[in-house]
C-alpha cells in the first residue's frame, strides 16, 4: 500500500506542452481513474508514473520516495497495457513468471506464485499456451496476472478494457472492482470512458488539454462539475449547456426567462452573461415556461431521449421515462428542475459558480443505473 | 530546454547515454569506412594525383573545370541515364506484371516464385558469365535459338555494336534485378484487402479497370520506394556493365562508375576520378531530392 | 471454358517463368557437357553425354575450394558483424531519444548514394594502416560500406514493427533496457534479423569490385574474383569450368533460399514497403 | 603548396589522409607482423595456367630448399586487373616482392614514377653475357640503369594458319601482303568457319594489335622523339584494312580479347588466328584433330616493301622499390632464370614465352619437348621474330622509350579509335584528330 504523489509536473514534447502544473495526490489503497479525451495527457501521466516517460519538471513520489531517477523496474509498480503487451514468444506461465524472474525469485517460489495467480484468475488450463492462442478476454487476464503476481505497491492500468467487447467489458469491470477490494492496493487507471471511471474509481482525475480539471469522487464530479468541460464530458447524454445571461433572479435566453434558485449562488452571481447547464434527466417536457419543438425521439426501452429545439435554434436533450411518446414537430413548454441547474462562467472552459448549499445532490445509486444503460 | 536544474532527468540522460553508446559502434564504423574515405576522396579531387604513388600537385578546381568542360563526364552521364531509365522501367513493368501473375492461383506456385526470384540472388559474376555465354556469337544459345525459330538468319553481335550492346546490358540488368520488384510488390499485394476488389467488381469494373483503380493505387507507396532504391543502385552499378561490355563499344556503355574506374586505375588520374565521382554523387543527390520532393507532394 | 482459361493462364505464366529461368537451366546444362560438345555449332540443346568432369576438375585441380571457404568466411563474418551492429544501432535509432538522432538516420540514407569506386583507394590505404591489407578482415570492413546502411535501414523498419508496449512492459517488469532488448525485442525481431542476415549474406557473397582491388592472394580471395581470375585469362576462357563454377557458387544460395524463402519475402515486405 | 611535398615522405602523406579518421588508434596497432625467423616473398604474375603454376611451384620450392627461412608465395593477378591492384599496392606501400610477365611498358611507367628498384644487380647475377644481344635495352630507360629485365619474349601477333583449309581453298602459299591475306580469308570463309579472329573490342588487345597494323602499314604512333604521329595516311590505310577484315571475323569479334581470339582459332571456328605460340599447346590439349594442320608466319604487311612488325610485349620481371627483404628478393629474381625452373616455366606453354637467354635456347633440355620438337620451324620463327619485336613502349630501334605507353593502352584510346571507324563508321579525319589530341593529353599529363 502506497500513496502516489505527482507534484508540479510539467511535460514538454519539443515545443508542445503535454502537461502543465499537474498536482495529484493519491492515497494509499485508493483506486483512481485518470479520465479525459484522447490527447489530454492521461497516458503520459501514467507512463511517467511508470518511469517510461520523463517529466520536464516536477516531482513524482511513490510511497514517500521520490522516484524521478528510479528505473521502472525498481519503482515497485506493475502495469497493464491497453495492448496487453504479452510477450508473444513466451507461454502464459512464462509471461506471468517474467517479473519474478527479473527480480531473481527462485524457481520453486516462482512456480508457486504463478500457480496461485493462475488460480486467482482461472488461468490454469491456459498456462502452456502462447498468447496468440488466447481470446481477448483471456489475454486480458494474463496481463492482469503478470501485474498481480509480484504484489507490487501500485498498479497502473492503461485502458485495460478498451479492446474487449461490451459484454466482456462490463464483466471485467466487476472483476476489477472485486479484485481491488480484495487486494486493496493503490491503483491508477487510465480511461477515456467516463462510465468506467464513474463505476470503478474511488476518485476521478478529469484531465483536458494537459491540465487537471477536477479531482474528486465520482458523485461530486457528476453533481458538481468544476467547469463546462467536466460537465460536458461526464454523463451520457451529456449536460445541456445554454449560453445566456443573468437578469435579476432569472436566466434569460432569447428573451425567454428561466427561473433559477438565485439564493444558491448569491455570493458569486452578478448580472451578465453566463452559461446554464442542466442534465437531460432534469429537463421536463411539460409544465415549464420555455417554448420548444420536438425534433427527434430516440427510444431506449425504459426511457427515451427527446431532442427539442428552443427559439434561437438551440437544441436540448431531455430524458423521459417511457410511456407517452411525444411526436416529432409537437410543441411544448419545457421546464428545468431548479435544484439541478448549474451556472458556469462564459467561455469555452468556464468554471462553475459554487453553490452555497448541497440541495441538489442526488444519490449515486440512481445515477449508476441510469448511466449503465446508455 | 532540458537543463540540469530539472529533477527527473538523470534516468532520461542515462537512457540517452545508453542510446548513444549503442549507436556508437555504427558511427565509428561509418566514420571509418564511409565518412573518412569520402572526405579523402573530396580532398583528392583538388589535386592532380598519380594513383600508384598518390603524389601530385594541388590544382584547385581544375579537375572540376575539366569535368564541366570535357565531354567525357556528360557523355557518360547520358549513358548512365539511358541505362538507368531503360533497365529500371523494364524492371518495374516486368516486375509488377510478374508479381501480378504469381499472385494468382498458379500451379506449383512456390516453385515458380523460387525460379523467378533466383536471378536476383545469383552473383553478378555468374549472371554475366551465363549471359555472355548465351550471347556468344559462335556457340551462344540465343543466336541459335532465334535462328532455329527462323526469327533471324545470321548470328547477331549482341554486346559488341550499338545499339545492341546497350540493349543487351539493359536486358541483362532487367533480368538480374526485376525479382527485387517482384518480391516487394508481391509482399504488398498480399496486404491489399479482398473487399476492395469485391467492391470494384460490384461497381462493374473489369480486370483492367480493377488493376488501375484498385491495385495500382495500393502499390503506389511500394513503387515509390522501390523506384528510388533501384534507381540509386542502377545509377551506380559497376560490376554488371564492367564485366559484360567493359563500357564498349567505344564508350557507348561507359557509365559514370566505369568512367571513374577507368580514370582512377587505367589512366592513374586519381584526382580527376575523385572529382568525377563527387560530380556523380551530386547528380544522384539532385535527382533523389527532386524525386522525394515530387513524390512527397503527390502523396 | 473456365478450365481452358485456367490452362491458358498457367501455360502463359509458366512459359514466362521458364524464360526467366532459362539462363540458369542453360548454365547447368553447359556445365554437364564435355568440352568437345561445348563448341558444337549449332549447340546441342540437351547434353548428348553427361559428365561431371568439370566439377571434379574444379574441386581437385583448382583453388576453388579455397575460394569457396574464403567466401563462406567472408560472407558469414560480414553478416554477423553487420547484423549485430545494425540490430543494436536500429534499437538505438528507434527506441532512444538523443540529440542528432534524426540527422543520423538521414545520413544513413545518404550513404546509399556513395559509389564503391569512390571509396576504394582511401579504404585500401586505411587497411594498410590498420595492418589488414590482403586479409579477409579488410573485405569484411569494406563490405560494411554497402551492407551496413542497408541492414540498418531494414532493421529499423523491423524494429518499428515491434510494439513499444512490449519493451515498456519488460521495463516495468524489472528488466533493464538491455535486458528488455535481449528478452523481448530480440525474439520479436528474429524474423527481421534472419531476413536482414540473408540479404547481407547475398550482398557479401556476390561482391566483386572490392574483392578485385583489396585482396590479391589465393589464400584470401573470394569466389567472385577468384573464379574470374582463374578461368578467364589471356590464353583461355574455360566456359565449361566457368559454368560448373557458377553452379557451385550459386548452390549455397539455392539451399539458403529454399529454406528461408518466406523470410526474404517478409524482409521486403517490412523493409521496402515501409521505407 | 604541392601535394608532392605534402606527401612525399609517405609517413606524412598517410598522416594527411589518415588524420581524418581515428588513426591514433591505428598507429598504436602493431603493423603487419612478420615472424622474425621466416621471410615471406610475394610473387605476382598474370600468367597462371595450370602448367605454369606447376613450374612456378618447382621454382619456389627449389629456392626455399636453398634458402632456409624463406617462403615464397605466388599470387595471381590478371591482365585487366593488375593496374588497380598494383596501384593500390604501391599507394599503400604493401607491395609484392617481385612481379613477372607484365608488359615492358608497365615497367617503364612505374619506373618513371620512381616506384621500382634498379635491376642491375639481378642482371649481373644472371650474367649479362647470357642474354641475347640488346635484350635488356628496352628496360634501360635511364642510361646505365635497368628498370627490370625480360623473363621472356613473345611474338604476339603471329598469323596462324590452317593448312588443311588452305589446301581446300586452293591456296598454296602463306599470305605475305594484306591483299593476299584478304583473298585467302575470303576463300577460306564459309561452312560455319570465319576467316579471322581479329579483335575489335574496347580492350588492350585491340590497341596492341592495331598498333602493329599501323606499323605494318608503314606508319607509327609516335615519332622517335615521341611526338604524336598517328594522324597519317598510313594509319588511314591501316584503319581501311582493319575495316575490310571485319566481314571475315565472327560477329562477336567486337568484344574479342586474347582469350576469345585464341579460342576461336583453336576450336576451329576461324581459318586464321593471331596469337603467340600458346596456340600450340592449346591445340594439343583442346582440339588435337587439327594439330597436323597448323602453321604460323609473320603477320602480313601492306606490301612487300614494308617489313613485318612483330608485337613483343616483353614479359618482364621487376621489383618494387618498397619491397621488403631486398637481398633475398633479388636472389630470387635471379633464381627465376635458373635453367631447371626456367625451362619448366617455358615448357608450360612452349612457344608462348620464349627464352631471353641464348644459353637456354641452346640448352638440350629446353629443346627436349614434344611440342618444340614437333613444331621446331615455327618455334624458331617466333623466337627470331620476337627478338626483333617491338611494342608501343619502344616502337623501333630509333625510338626513345615511351613511359606513357601503359596508360595509353589502358586508356583504350587506340581501341576506341578502331571502334569508332570500323563499327561506328565515323569520319576518319575527325577520329584521328581526336585521337591525336587525346594522346597528346596523356603524354602531357
Amino acid at each position: 500500500m502506497a500513496e502516489v504523489v505527482l507534484k508540479d509536473i510539467r511535460k514538454e514534447f519539443g515545443t508542445f506542452v503535454a502537461l502543465e502544473r499537474l498536482n495529484v495526490a493519491i492515497n494509499a489503497g485508493e483506486f483512481v481513474a485518470l479520465l479525459g479525451p484522447s490527447g489530454c495527457g492521461k497516458s503520459t501521466t501514467l507512463r511517467m508514473l511508470a518511469g517510461l516517460d520523463f517529466p520536464t519538471a516536477g516531482e513524482i513520489s511513490i510511497d514517500g520516495r521520490v522516484v524521478n531517477d528510479v528505473a521502472p523496474g525498481k519503482r515497485d509498480i506493475a502495469m497493464v497495457f491497453q495492448s496487453y503487451a504479452l510477450y508473444p514468444h513466451m507461454t502464459v506461465a512464462q509471461n506471468i513468471a517474467y517479473p519474478l524472474k527479473k527480480r531473481g525469485v527462485a524457481r520453486p517460489e516462482r512456480d508457486a506464485a504463478v500457480a496461485k495467480t493462475a488460480t486467482l484468475l482461472q488461468l490454469e488450463p491456459l498456462l502452456n499456451r502462447k498468447p496468440r492462442q488466447l481470446s481477448g478476454g483471456q489475454q486480458q487476464r494474463v496481463a492482469l496476472g503478470r501485474a498481480l503476481v509480484r504484489e507490487p505497491k501500485v498498479f497502473l492500468l492503461d485502458e485495460p478494457l478498451s479492446n474487449l467487447d461490451a459484454k466482456l467489458r462490463s464483466y471485467m469491470r466487476a472483476e476489477l472492482i472485486e479484485l481491488h477490494r480484495r487486494i486493496g492496493k493503490t491503483m491508477v487507471y487510465v480511461t477515456h470512458d467516463q462510465l468506467e471511471a464513474m463505476t470503478m474509481a474511488d476518485r476521478i482525475a478529469v484531465m483536458h488539454d494537459g491540465r487537471l480539471q477536477q479531482f474528486d469522487e465520482p458523485e461530486i464530479i457528476y453533481n458538481q462539475p468544476a467547469n463546462r468541460f467536466v460537465a460536458g464530458f461526464i454523463g451520457t447524454p451529456s449536460m445541456n449547456q445554454l449560453e445566456g445571461a443573468i437578469a435579476g433572479s432569472s436566466f434569460v435566453i432569447n428573451g425567454e426567462q428561466v427561473p433559477i434558485n438565485r439564493a444558491l449562488y448569491e455570493q458569486a452571481l452578478k448580472d451578465g452573461p453566463v452559461v446554464l447547464g442542466i442534465r437531460p434527466e432534469n429537463v421536463s417536457l411539460s409544465g415549464g415556461s420555455l417554448p420548444a419543438t420536438v425534433r427527434l425521439v430516440e427510444n431506449a426501452g425504459h426511457e427515451q431521449i427527446v431532442t427539442v429545439e428552443i427559439p434561437g435554434g438551440h437544441r436540448l436533450l431531455a430524458r423521459e421515462a417511457s410511456g407517452q411518446r411525444p411526436s416529432v414537430g409537437q410543441t411544448c413548454q419545457i421546464g428545468f428542475d431548479a435544484d439541478f441547474i448549474h451556472l458556469f462562467q462564459p467561455g469555452e472552459n468556464g468554471s462553475r459558480f459554487e453553490t452555497t448549499g448541497q440541495a441538489h445532490v442526488i444519490p449515486m445509486q440512481a445515477q449508476r443505473s441510469a448511466s449503465d444503460e446508455s | 530546454m532540458a537543463t540540469a536544474a530539472h529533477a527527473g532527468h538523470r534516468l532520461e540522460r542515462r537512457y540517452a547515454r545508453l542510446g548513444v553508446f549503442l549507436i556508437a559502434p555504427t558511427i565509428v564504423v561509418f566514420s571509418l569506412v564511409i565518412v573518412y574515405p569520402l572526405l579523402a576522396a573530396i580532398y583528392l579531387s583538388f589535386f592532380s594525383v598519380y594513383t600508384p604513388t598518390l603524389e601530385g600537385e594541388f590544382t584547385g578546381a581544375d579537375n572540376y573545370i575539366r569535368l564541366l568542360t570535357n565531354a567525357a563526364f556528360w557523355n557518360s552521364l547520358i549513358t548512365t541515364l539511358i541505362w538507368t531509365v531503360g533497365t529500371l522501367s523494364l524492371q518495374i513493368v516486368f516486375g509488377v506484371g510478374m508479381a501480378l501473375l504469381l499472385h494468382q492461383n498458379l500451379w506449383f506456385r512456390s516453385l515458380a516464385r523460387s525460379l523467378v526470384l533466383f536471378p536476383y540472388f545469383v552473383s553478378t559474376v555468374v549472371a554475366v558469365l551465363v549471359w555472355r555465354w548465351l550471347f556468344n556469337d559462335l556457340y551462344g544459345a540465343i543466336n541459335h535459338g532465334l535462328m532455329q525459330l527462323g526469327i533471324m538468319d545470321m548470328p547477331l553481335d549482341w554486346l559488341g555494336t550499338m545499339p545492341n550492346a546497350m540493349i543487351g546490358v539493359i536486358l541483362v540488368g532487367a533480368w538480374k534485378y526485376f525479382p527485387f520488384v517482384v518480391i516487394a510488390v508481391l509482399a504488398r499485394l498480399q496486404t491489399i484487402p479482398e473487399h476492395l476488389y469485391e467492391a470494384a467488381k460490384i461497381d462493374g469494373a473489369g480486370p483492367i479497370a480493377r488493376f488501375f483503380d484498385v491495385t495500382l493505387p495500393q502499390l503506389r507507396s511500394v513503387l515509390v520506394v522501390i523506384i528510388l532504391l533501384r534507381a540509386i543502385w542502377d545509377f551506380k552499378e559497376f560490376d554488371l556493365i564492367y564485366l559484360l561490355t567493359g563500357g564498349g563499344p567505344v564508350t557507348s556503355t561507359q557509365t559514370l562508375s566505369l568512367l571513374v574506374y577507368q580514370e582512377a586505375f587505367a589512366l592513374n588520374e586519381m584526382g580527376q576520378a575523385a572529382a568525377y565521382s563527387i560530380g556523380m554523387m551530386l547528380v544522384m543527390l539532385v535527382f533523389m531530392l527532386v524525386y522525394i520532393r515530387r513524390t512527397a507532394r503527390e502523396a | 471454358m473456365r478450365i481452358l482459361r485456367k490452362l491458358g493462364f498457367n501455360l502463359f505464366t509458366w512459359i514466362l517463368v521458364l524464360l526467366v529461368a532459362f539462363p540458369l537451366v542453360w548454365m547447368i546444362l553447359t556445365s554437364l557437357k564435355p568440352q568437345t560438345e561445348l563448341f558444337r555449332i549449332p549447340p546441342t540443346w540437351l547434353p548428348e553425354t553427361v559428365t561431371f568432369e568439370h566439377y571434379w576438375r574444379l574441386l581437385t585441380e583448382t583453388p576453388f575450394l579455397i575460394y569457396f571457404r574464403n567466401s563462406v568466411v567472408l560472407a558469414t563474418t560480414t553478416t554477423v558483424f553487420v547484423v549485430v551492429l545494425g540490430a543494436i544501432g536500429a534499437y538505438s535509432l528507434v527506441r532512444f531519444a538523443y540529440r542528432g538522432r534524426e540527422t543520423l538516420a538521414t545520413l544513413v540514407l545518404f550513404t546509399y548514394l556513395l559509389p564503391s569506386v569512390v571509396l576504394i583507394i582511401p579504404l585500401y590505404l586505411m587497411m594498410v594502416e590498420l595492418g589488414l591489407s590482403n586479409t579477409l578482415a579488410s573485405l569484411v570492413l569494406a563490405h560494411t560500406t554497402f551492407a551496413l546502411p542497408y541492414a540498418l535501414w531494414l532493421l529499423r523498419s523491423f524494429m518499428e514493427g515491434v510494439p513499444e508496449d512490449l519493451e515498456s512492459a519488460a521495463l516495468v517488469d524489472g528488466a533493464s533496457r538491455m535486458g528488455a532488448f535481449r528478452d523481448v525485442i530480440l525474439p520479436q525481431l528474429l524474423p527481421g534479423i534472419i531476413s536482414t542476415a540473408l540479404f547481407t549474406f547475398i550482398l557479401s557473397w556476390n561482391e566483386y569490385l572490392y574483392a578485385l582491388v583489396l585482396v590479391n592472394s589465393d589464400a584470401v580471395r573470394p569466389l567472385t574474383t577468384g573464379v574470374m581470375t582463374m578461368l578467364i585469362s589471356a590464353f583461355n576462357i574455360e566456359w565449361s569450368l566457368l559454368m560448373a563454377a557458377s553452379v557451385m557458387m550459386s548452390l549455397p544460395l539455392i539451399v539458403v533460399f529454399a529454406f528461408l524463402q518466406s523470410y526474404l519475402t517478409r524482409g521486403f515486405g517490412a523493409g521496402a514497403v515501409k521505407g | 603548396m604541392t601535394l608532392n611535398r605534402f606527401m612525399s615522405t609517405g609517413v606524412r602523406r598517410r598522416s594527411v589522409l589518415g588524420g581524418m579518421a581515428a588513426v591514433g588508434a591505428a598507429a598504436a596497432m602493431p603493423r603487419r607482423i612478420r615472424a622474425q625467423e621466416t621471410i615471406t616473398l610475394r610473387w605476382w604474375s598474370p600468367q597462371s595456367s595450370p602448367e605454369q603454376l606447376a613450374a612456378y611451384e618447382t621454382q619456389m620450392r627449389n629456392f626455399e630448399a636453398q634458402h632456409e627461412n624463406v617462403q615464397v608465395v605466388f599470387e595471381r593477378t590478371s591482365d585487366e586487373g593488375y593496374a588497380p591492384q598494383l596501384a593500390a599496392a604501391f599507394a599503400s606501400g604493401d607491395v609484392p616482392n617481385i612481379v613477372t610477365h607484365l608488359p615492358s611498358f608497365a615497367v617503364s611507367d612505374y619506373w618513371s614514377a620512381g616506384l621500382l628498384e634498379p635491376f642491375n644487380d639481378v642482371i649481373d647475377m644472371v650474367g649479362p653475357e647470357n642474354y641475347y644481344e640488346g635484350a635488356n635495352q628496352i628496360y634501360e630507360i635511364d642510361p646505365g640503369v635497368y628498370a627490370g629485365t625480360g623473363i621472356g619474349n613473345s611474338a604476339a601477333n603471329m598469323l596462324w594458319l590452317r593448312t588443311d583449309l588452305m589446301e581446300q581453298a586452293g591456296i598454296d602459299e602463306a599470305p605475305r601482303t594484306w591483299d593476299q591475306l584478304r583473298d585467302a580469308v575470303s576463300r577460306m570463309q564459309g561452312g560455319g568457319i570465319f576467316g579471322a579472329p581479329l579483335p575489335y573490342g574496347r580492350n588492350s588487345m585491340t590497341s596492341l594489335i592495331f598498333i602493329g597494323v599501323i606499323h605494318q602499314a608503314g606508319g607509327q604512333v609516335f615519332s622517335p622523339d615521341l611526338q604524336v604521329a598517328i594522324d597519317s595516311d598510313e594509319t588511314r590505310n591501316a584503319l581501311e584494312f582493319y575495316r575490310s577484315m571485319r566481314e571475315y571475323c565472327p560477329p562477336g569479334a567486337t568484344n574479342y580479347s586474347w582469350g576469345e581470339s585464341l579460342t576461336a582459332f583453336v576450336s576451329g571456328a576461324t581459318a586464321t588466328g593471331i596469337y603467340t605460340g600458346r596456340v600450340l599447346i592449346n591445340v594439343a590439349n583442346q582440339n588435337p584433330g587439327i594439330a597436323d594442320y597448323i602453321d604460323c608466319v609473320l603477320y602480313p604487311t601492306v606490301s612487300e616493301d614494308v617489313p613485318a612488325w612483330t608485337f613483343n610485349d616483353f614479359p618482364s620481371v621487376f621489383i618494387p622499390r618498397q619491397a621488403s627483404n631486398m637481398d633475398v628478393t633479388k636472389q630470387f629474381a635471379a633464381f627465376l632464370f635458373d635453367p631447371e625452373g626456367y625451362i619448366q616455366q617455358l615448357h608450360a606453354a612452349p612457344g608462348h614465352v620464349l627464352p631471353v637467354l641464348w644459353t637456354i635456347s641452346e640448352n638440350p633440355e629446353y629443346l627436349d619437348n614434344p611440342i618444340i620438337e614437333r613444331y621446331t620451324p615455327q618455334v624458331d620463327l617466333m623466337a627470331a621474330a620476337a627478338a626483333e619485336g617491338y611494342n608501343l613502349g619502344w616502337e623501333s630501334q630509333g625510338h626513345q622509350p615511351n613511359v606513357k605507353a601503359g596508360e595509353i593502352i589502358n586508356s583504350n584510346v587506340i581501341s576506341e579509335m578502331v571502334q569508332r571507324v570500323v563499327l561506328n563508321d565515323e569520319n576518319v579525319d575527325q577520329v584521328l584528330s581526336d585521337t591525336s589530341s587525346r594522346l597528346e593529353e596523356i603524354m602531357g599529363s
